[in-house]
């Protein structure tokens, strides 16, 4: 209905390979760009930028990575927390080394470290296979985490065994640490956020991408196209861990603000690998939507019985909400196995077709 | 040099030195391993005839045990007297409440998922998990809770053995986790090999066909094998809550089975039980003789990194069967 | 008109040169190949058709020589007609469904001596009858798959042969020259092409049309509905149709606007709407299939929607026509049309691929009004024109907002029609055809001594609006025993009209009463027998069962009751009817190349069914030899039921109200 | 039935030899000593009954399976064992029996994904998908679409293989095969499961690809008329052993070949 595609004619490859080759997605995405780059900042309250949009964007970047390796390749992994946590701890020891380079830089080449541990880790994932290689990364989490507390250095051999964000700043605005403002912190998010999402989207569309997502289709005729399994997911395992462990760096210095080994633990993985199947295996436009999902339910669900004016007891709140997203979780894994991409995906194609069912 | 000393020498020194400490800790390690044996005796049961992967497996221990130990307070609430009774009474009932449980999932989760890539049923496992932390503190409360072991009759206290020119107590409790343990082992054993319901969940395993030749509905096995893990974890929660105290954070457990399961195999019983022995002694032996040297607590990861190495000679596991890629 | 026309490049590869400076960046034609629309503009069309001409001079075609052109709708074939005309020879374009014998008959006739043609199945079907074909020099081929094993002595390939024309314009200092030399030696009144058309009865008809009788119709049509070259058309119909000629050669030539060949067959309705179609030009049976898709996908879809789309189909039924012809209407309406608009109509166009569309004409055929009025209500600007090969394309058409369903408009500019005493439609044009290719006896017959063409139909022009309405052909037009008024197209074109009829033909000259066979349309019947879940195997399964003849009996009384309110057709109301075991096949010589049914032919092959419905009897055998698509015989056979019918009494007509 | 091609009746030189190999799983003999040639541009046909270890034989050229004895030559170069990955840079190229497609990916990213070891620009361009990358991209989408022409699946291009019905699955996985440029294409009964029409085109196809390509093609197939019209020569497997080799019309006169296909429609 919406969509109306007469008159769209590609007249070169380049046209017809582009990520978003109908107008009406062109439109649609732009629109939500300068919503979150120029309404949002203007009319969102502090509160929604700071404990909502900002840890929105950090796990929608999380579950991208996640994605490259469980959606588009085909590896189950549970260590994501753990990945996240060694771009957070990289990235506190270089702001901490280098005090004078820029935040941003540092942030996103924190990313390079946890790279090279989770290649560390995928190394035996061409002997195995699914859940056995899920005890892999499992064994990744565990050590990582126990790193986090008996590592002294790590956190700079601090008391609180906490790490602390100092404040940095570009062009004389603090966008790290206590002093920055929210929005401020909103905005660099956003741009590393959207710039890493562009950078998925290339790789997925390209030769890369048709690798990873051989392997993960049908791992023998992958090899009979003349593909190195091996290297192809070491490479899945590479970029994937890039992705979280910036998401923990920004985790930590844009959102949090300090952060302890606690924050990347067993239950940080299951978090994202819940985005992800919920959002849909295989879909960048699924990391976003599961990640809101599963980060503004519990919100939602906290702030409903107010909503309602009833007045349920804090905790039975928290159970209840337990229950909930478990059930939920359940409910959608049988609607809809393959996440809320499909059902957007089933809903744009029924809007391109409209009126006809088909 | 001094490093090499230390991690090579050292630790078996110590070990001659003093085999009663060994001997102690190597008990500690056992113990703990009976019960990780127990844990993974739930998934392979459940992986076994469904192929599914159930992450829920250690909150089912934490439910059991917690609602065992609540409907026995409920039941005393009513004035049931005395104590063993009602103790005994609310183990039955504890039973039952699996039994639903076995057959709310395969009505509401299982049987709307058949046929759905693993991951999947994996995943759902985990909304299951969700379901119960939250439904399970709704309605004992998130605190702990103390485990009905005397009431239970389980025996208390320790025996001191003088041996190897030294002490070494093992705690009654602890014997009586072991052996039943192996009891329930065995039974499971009897049932797989010789029993015509056990032979078909065996089938399932190979093939859904097979099992309903032998005239059992795959619902009906999926109830079967739920329920049965549902009683491991009963037990499971009797003898853990009994050892430390009944709370939902122990559910983490569940994770110290995977690399029990890797060792031994998903499919395999006997597997399960080996492999959670050995991780029980590995892991032990491993903090207190090796911890110290790269600060303690290497607990937490070592059982992975076992199984991980483990993976890479030997991916199918001790007693799992060889996978050959069929092209 | 003509006047202006004079001063303009009176040939088609004049036009060529001319556009090559006017329109230089401007998108000639395209075609989606390898999954791209490859464009190339005017100039690039000059410098192919250019190579392509010295080319096949240089193969030896000389002027006044046949190029007979064979395949689909292809830049390549296209450019083939455009470099034999500027050398002076004369393109004929084949009907490539057609099978060897006929094709043999045609290249024969015109004594082709170059064939252009799309692929392997085309050279194969070519040289199957080679021997039959004396002048016949060369083949030369678009697409080279599958022909590296053939003997190459008589096979060029298109490049190559493109190519030996570049090499002589590098070569030959006047090269180029002498090709434009050769294109302006040429006027209006030579022959520009040989068109055949498959008459209804009889061997094919070589019309000969000059450059002025195309490209005048041409340019008259053109200032008619005020086209331009931004107009976009799909070229899918057939090369030697004289619409495709028309509209997808001369028009774009003359207006200098963009002629898309789609990719395949199948993939048509797709790139009509990757395109975009702004003018276009179809036989009735396109927008009946469009309009058959859209209800039988409507079934499908959910309650709801079903309910949505009925409402503001509705909605559209009654104020759409209006709108579209700018009359007043409540403001209301306008709102519930604009929703409408939104929700269904838009969306509509979208899913047809006529979302841009200024002008669409149906020709060829009467168009059901049902049809009509649906395509119009949804804001399409359809129209209906009246041609013929003989009058290159147009006798009469409609002027935007002088819309009737059941007349075919008013003379086209600078055509004069006349009806002569039997009935017959006579016109005298600037588009009059040069003659019968090789056959003065039947040009004779056609045209008279003062250039008037009997276009062999039945009409009368409607006192009301002064529309021309076409009953039949003239021919055709017979009476019962007791001299009641039959015209069979007449009430063949009534029964079309209901989507689940696809062919009729009726007959009663010099009979007592008026019969009919139908053929069932398999899309249509066959979605409404899943609905109630009747279970067919076959065709003729389907078309023999027992609902399914209720199903049209139905149809065929309505038909019966309206006639009885039609005046002159009152008493040829429908006494009986059966229902065919086989779909009529252009193949098996029932049905002409342009789909029209050979009465005469299939009253022939089924003399026992019409037997049978004269004799009374209420059931028939019947055994008939079908060709299969690679030209194997086979016999089918059948037991086929006949439905006795009610007729009404005559009513005093009701004047139709125009939309 | 078919004009040789030339350049195969010209000179038979042999791309692949095949010496005594012999292959088993756990004591269970899947190819016992079988011996055979494989000439440039020829259409060679691998038949036998069910179990006659042709699936397996196929498996051990293109390295999924490493024979215990025996060596494989290919291109003069002769080695005891060999990956998959390998043998596809070497332009061994192959379909499977049940169709191998990426069921996640549409036709044209399977058949591109069948030029992947035809493209070079590295991680850097690719992240970018500019300049260099997209011109590659651009390249090799051209090479696929003629593929795609080749096969006319234009139609279904753009839909997930996965909704396709068996025959055009079968379809764009040679085209898969064919991105790869091979230099010897193994086809795993390709007709499979296929209606008359469909045979009569893929064979079409199978031809044209020799014929236009000049590819080597070795083909297993259980339709005897099928193997009769396209093959240029024919080796006959029972249980792992050759029983016979030579011209489609020597092999049906074989007795041996009769008798082992005793009972099997022929």
């Amino acid at each position: 209905m919406l969509y109306r595609e007469c008159g769209q004619y590609k007249t070169s490859y380049e046209a017809d390979q582009a990520v978003f080759p109908i107008l009406q997605d062109r439109i649609g995405i732009a629109t939500i760009l300068v919503v979150a780059f120029i309404i949002l900042p203007l009319t969102a309250s502090n509160f929604v930028i700071s404990s909502v949009l900002i840890p929105l964007l950090v796990f929608s970047l999380a579950a991208i990575g996640l994605n490259i390796l469980t959606g588009y390749t085909g590896l189950i992994s549970l260590g994501t927390g753990g990945f996240m946590g060694v771009g957070a701890y990289a990235c506190y020891k270089l702001t901490t080394a280098w005090p004078d380079v820029n935040v941003v830089v540092l942030i996103v080449s924190s990313g390079v470290f946890s790279a090279a541990i989770g290649v560390l880790f995928g190394l035996p994932s061409l002997r195995i296979k699914g859940f056995y290689l899920a005890v892999a990364t499992l064994a990744a989490q565990f050590f990582l985490s126990w790193c986090f507390i008996r590592i002294a250095w790590l956190y700079n051999n601090n008391v609180s065994g906490a790490i602390e964000v100092p404040t940095r700043s570009m062009f004389g605005v603090a966008i790290t640490g206590p002093t920055a403002d929210p929005v401020t912190r909103y905005l660099v998010t956003l741009v590393i956020v959207v710039a890493m999402t562009w950078v998925a989207s290339n790789l997925i569309h390209g030769r890369i991408g048709r690798m990873w997502m051989a392997v993960r289709d049908m791992d023998i005729a992958a090899e009979l196209i003349g593909i190195e399994l091996y290297q192809t997911k070491l490479l899945a395992f590479a970029v994937s861990s890039f992705y979280c462990g910036v998401a923990g760096a920004l985790m930590v210095f844009l959102w949090l603000g300090a952060a302890e080994a606690d924050s990347f633990n067993i239950d940080q993985s299951f978090l994202v690998l819940f985005m992800v199947i919920i959002g849909g295996l295989g879909s960048l436009i699924g990391s976003f939507l599961g990640a809101a999902f599963i980060w503004g339910l519990p919100i939602m669900l906290r702030a409903a019985p107010a909503f309602f004016g009833l007045s349920i007891h804090a905790a039975t709140v928290e159970h209840l909400q337990f229950m909930i997203v478990g059930a939920l979780i359940i409910f959608f894994l049988i609607v809809e196995p393959h996440g809320l991409a499909r059902l957007w995906q089933i809903g744009k194609q029924k809007l391109r077709v409209w009126p006809f069912p088909y | 040099m001094e490093i090499l000393y230390k991690i090579l020498i050292d630790p078996f020194v110590q070990m001659v030195a003093a085999p009663d400490l060994l001997a102690q800790v190597v008990w500690e390690g056992l113990v703990g391993g009976v019960l990780y044996a127990l844990i993974a005796l739930g998934f392979v049961l459940i992986f076994k005839a469904s192929g599914v992967f159930n992450f829920a497996q250690g909150i089912m221990v934490v439910f059991a045990a917690m609602t065992l130990v609540g409907v026995y307070e409920i039941l005393r609430g009513f004035g049931v007297y005395p104590t063993d009774l009602a103790a005994y009474l609310a183990l039955a009932l504890t039973f039952c409440v699996m039994l639903v449980l076995a057959v709310a999932v395969e009505r509401l989760v299982l049987r709307p998922l058949v046929n759905q890539p693993d991951i999947i049923l994996f995943m759902a496992t985990f909304g299951l998990t969700y379901f119960l932390i939250g439904f399970g503190e709704l309605l004992f409360g998130g605190n702990p809770k103390v485990m009905i072991a005397e009431q239970l009759h389980l025996p208390r206290g320790a025996i001191e053995l003088k041996i190897l020119g030294g002490f070494v107590s093992l705690q009654k409790v602890d014997i009586a986790a072991a052996v039943v343990a192996s009891i329930m082992v065995i039974m499971l054993a009897v049932f797989f090999q010789s029993t015509r319901i056990g032979r078909a969940l065996r089938a399932v395993a190979d093939s859904h066909k097979a099992a309903l030749s032998v005239g059992i509905s795959l619902e009906q096995i999926w109830v079967i094998v739920w329920f049965a893990a549902g009683v491991v974890a009963v037990i499971t929660g009797i003898m853990w809550g009994a050892r430390s105290q009944v709370e939902f954070s122990l559910q983490v457990i569940a994770l110290k089975a995977l690399p029990v399961l890797i060792l031994g195999g998903f499919t395999s019983i006997p597997g399960a039980v080996v492999g959670g022995v050995v991780i029980g002694v590995g892991e032990k032996l491993g903090e207190f003789y090796w911890g110290p040297l790269i600060g303690s607590g290497i607990e937490s990861w070592l059982a992975y990194v076992i199984a991980l190495l483990f993976l890479l000679f030997r991916p199918q596991g001790l007693f799992g069967e060889k996978i050959i890629e069929r092209v | 008109m003509t006047t202006v026309a004079s001063m303009q490049p009176d040939t088609i590869p004049k036009l060529l040169l001319h556009n090559a400076v006017r329109f230089p960046a401007r998108p000639a034609i395209r075609h989606k190949d390898l999954g791209i629309w490859q464009t190339w503009t005017w100039t690039d069309v000059h410098e192919e058709v250019r190579a392509l001409a010295l080319g096949l001079e240089a193969l030896g075609l000389r002027r006044g020589d046949k190029v007979a052109v064979i395949g689909a709708n292809r830049p390549r074939l296209y450019w083939a007609m455009c470099a034999a005309q500027a050398l002076g020879a004369v393109p004929v374009p084949v009907y490539a469904d057609s099978v060897a014998d006929e094709m043999a008959y045609v290249l024969d006739h015109a004594e082709v001596s170059i064939a252009v043609v799309q692929d392997q199945e085309q050279v194969d079907k070519v040289l199957s009858v080679a021997d039959r074909l004396k002048q016949l020099s060369y083949l030369v081929y678009d697409e080279p798959r599958g022909l590296r094993d053939y003997d190459q002595a008589r096979l060029k390939s298109f490049v190559d042969v493109q190519a030996s024309g570049r090499l002589r314009l590098a070569a030959e200092y006047d090269a180029s020259a002498s090709f434009e030399q050769s294109v302006a030696g040429q006027n209006g009144c030579d022959l520009a092409i040989v068109l055949y058309t498959s008459g209804t009865t009889g061997r094919p008809k070589g019309v000969m049309l000059s450059f002025d009788n195309v490209l005048i119709s041409a340019r008259n049509a053109i200032a008619f509905d005020q086209l331009d070259e931004n107009e976009e058309v799909i070229a899918y119909l057939p090369l030697a149709w004289v619409g495709d000629h028309i509209f997808s050669y001369a028009q774009s030539y003359a207006a200098g606007y963009c002629v898309n060949c789609p990719e395949t067959a199948e993939t048509v309705v797709e790139d009509r709407r990757e395109i975009g179609t702004t003018y276009a030009f179809a036989p009735p049976r396109i927008y009946e299939n469009l309009l058959t898709l859209t209800m039988v996908r409507m079934e499908d879809a959910g309650t709801i929607k079903r309910a949505m789309f009925g409402y503001f189909i509705g909605v559209a039924r009654r104020w759409g026509e209006k709108i579209l012809n700018r009359q007043r209407v409540p403001l209301t309406a306008r709102l519930l049309y604009g929703l409408g608009a939104l929700l269904v109509y838009a969306p509509l166009r979208n899913r047809f691929g006529l979302s841009r569309i200024r002008v669409a004409y149906t020709a060829g055929e009467a168009i059901g009004p049902e049809i009509f009025r649906f395509f119009r209500a949804l804001g399409i600007n359809l129209k209906q024109l009246y041609g013929q090969t003989e009058a290159s394309v147009y006798v009469t058409a409609q002027p935007d907002g002088e819309i009737h369903a059941d007349s075919v408009g008013k003379p086209s500019p600078d055509v004069e029609v006349k009806i002569a005493d039997n009935g017959e439609v006579m016109f005298h044009s600037p588009g009059v055809f040069l003659g019968y290719y090789k056959d003065p006896q039947r040009t004779a017959e056609t045209r008279t001594a003062d250039g008037w063409v009997r276009t062999g139909d039945a009409g009368f022009f409607d006192p009301v609006t002064g529309h021309l309405k076409i009953i039949d052909r003239a021919k055709d037009v017979g009476r019962l025993n007791d001299g009641t008024l039959v015209a069979p197209k007449y009430l063949e074109n009534r029964l079309k009209f209901y989507p689940n009829i696809k062919e009729a033909v009726a007959f009663g000259d010099r009979r007592d009463y008026v019969c009919v066979m139908l053929n069932i349309d398999p899309i249509a019947v066959g979605s409404w027998a899943e609905r109630n879940n009747i279970t067919f195997a076959s065709y003729a399964e389907l078309a023999a069962h027992p609902l399914v003849s209720d199903l049209l009996a139905r149809h065929v009384d309505e038909v019966n009751r309206s006639l009885a309110a039609d005046g002159p057709m009152a008493g040829a109301q429908i006494k009986r009817f059966l229902i065919l075991h086989k779909e009529l096949d252009a193949d098996d010589g029932e049905l002409t190349r342009t789909l029209k049914v050979r009465r005469g032919f299939i009253a022939e092959r089924y003399r026992v069914l019409v037997g049978a419905l004269y004799d009374g009897s209420s059931a028939a055998d019947v055994e008939t030899e079908v060709i299969f698509e690679d030209g194997r015989k086979g016999i089918v056979t059948a037991r086929l039921k006949i439905i006795d019918m009610t007729t009404y009494a005559a009513r005093q007509p009701v004047v139709e109200k125009a939309a | 039935m078919r004009a040789p091609a030339p350049d195969q009746t010209a000179a038979s030189e042999v791309i692949l030899g095949v010496e005594n190999v012999t292959l088993s799983f756990g004591g269970v003999a899947a190819l016992r000593g079988v011996s055979f040639e494989i000439c440039k541009g020829e259409i060679r046909a691998i038949i036998g009954p069910n179990g006659a270890g042709k699936t397996s034989m196929l498996n051990v050229i293109n390295g999924f399976y490493q024979p215990q004895e025996g060596r494989i030559t290919y291109k003069g170069r002769t080695r005891h064992t060999m990956r998959p990955a390998a043998a596809a840079r070497g332009g061994i190229a192959r379909t499977f029996q049940n169709v191998a497609l990426f069921a996640g990916m549409t036709a044209l990213d399977n058949i591109m994904a069948g030029r992947t070891l035809k493209m070079r620009r590295g991680f850097f361009w690719q992240a970018l998908r500019h300049g260099p990358a997209l011109a590659e991209e651009v390249v090799h989408r051209r090479k696929v679409e003629e593929i795609i022409d080749f096969l006319e699946i234009e139609a279904i291009r753009k839909v997930a293989v996965g909704q396709l019905p068996y025959g055009l699955q079968k379809r764009v996985e040679l085209g898969r095969a064919l991105a790869m440029e091979p230099d010897l294409l193994l086809l795993d009964e390709p007709m499979a499961g296929m209606n008359l029409e469909e045979k009569e085109d893929m064979s079409r196809f199978i031809l044209d690809v020799n014929n236009h390509y000049g590819t080597t093609i070795a083909l297993i197939e259980h339709d005897m008329g099928v193997v009769m019209d396209l093959s240029d020569r024919v080796v006959v497997l029972d249980y792992g052993r050759k029983i016979a080799d030579g011209s489609p019309e020597e092999v049906k006169a074989d007795q041996k070949v009769i008798d082992a296909y005793l009972g099997v429609a022929y």
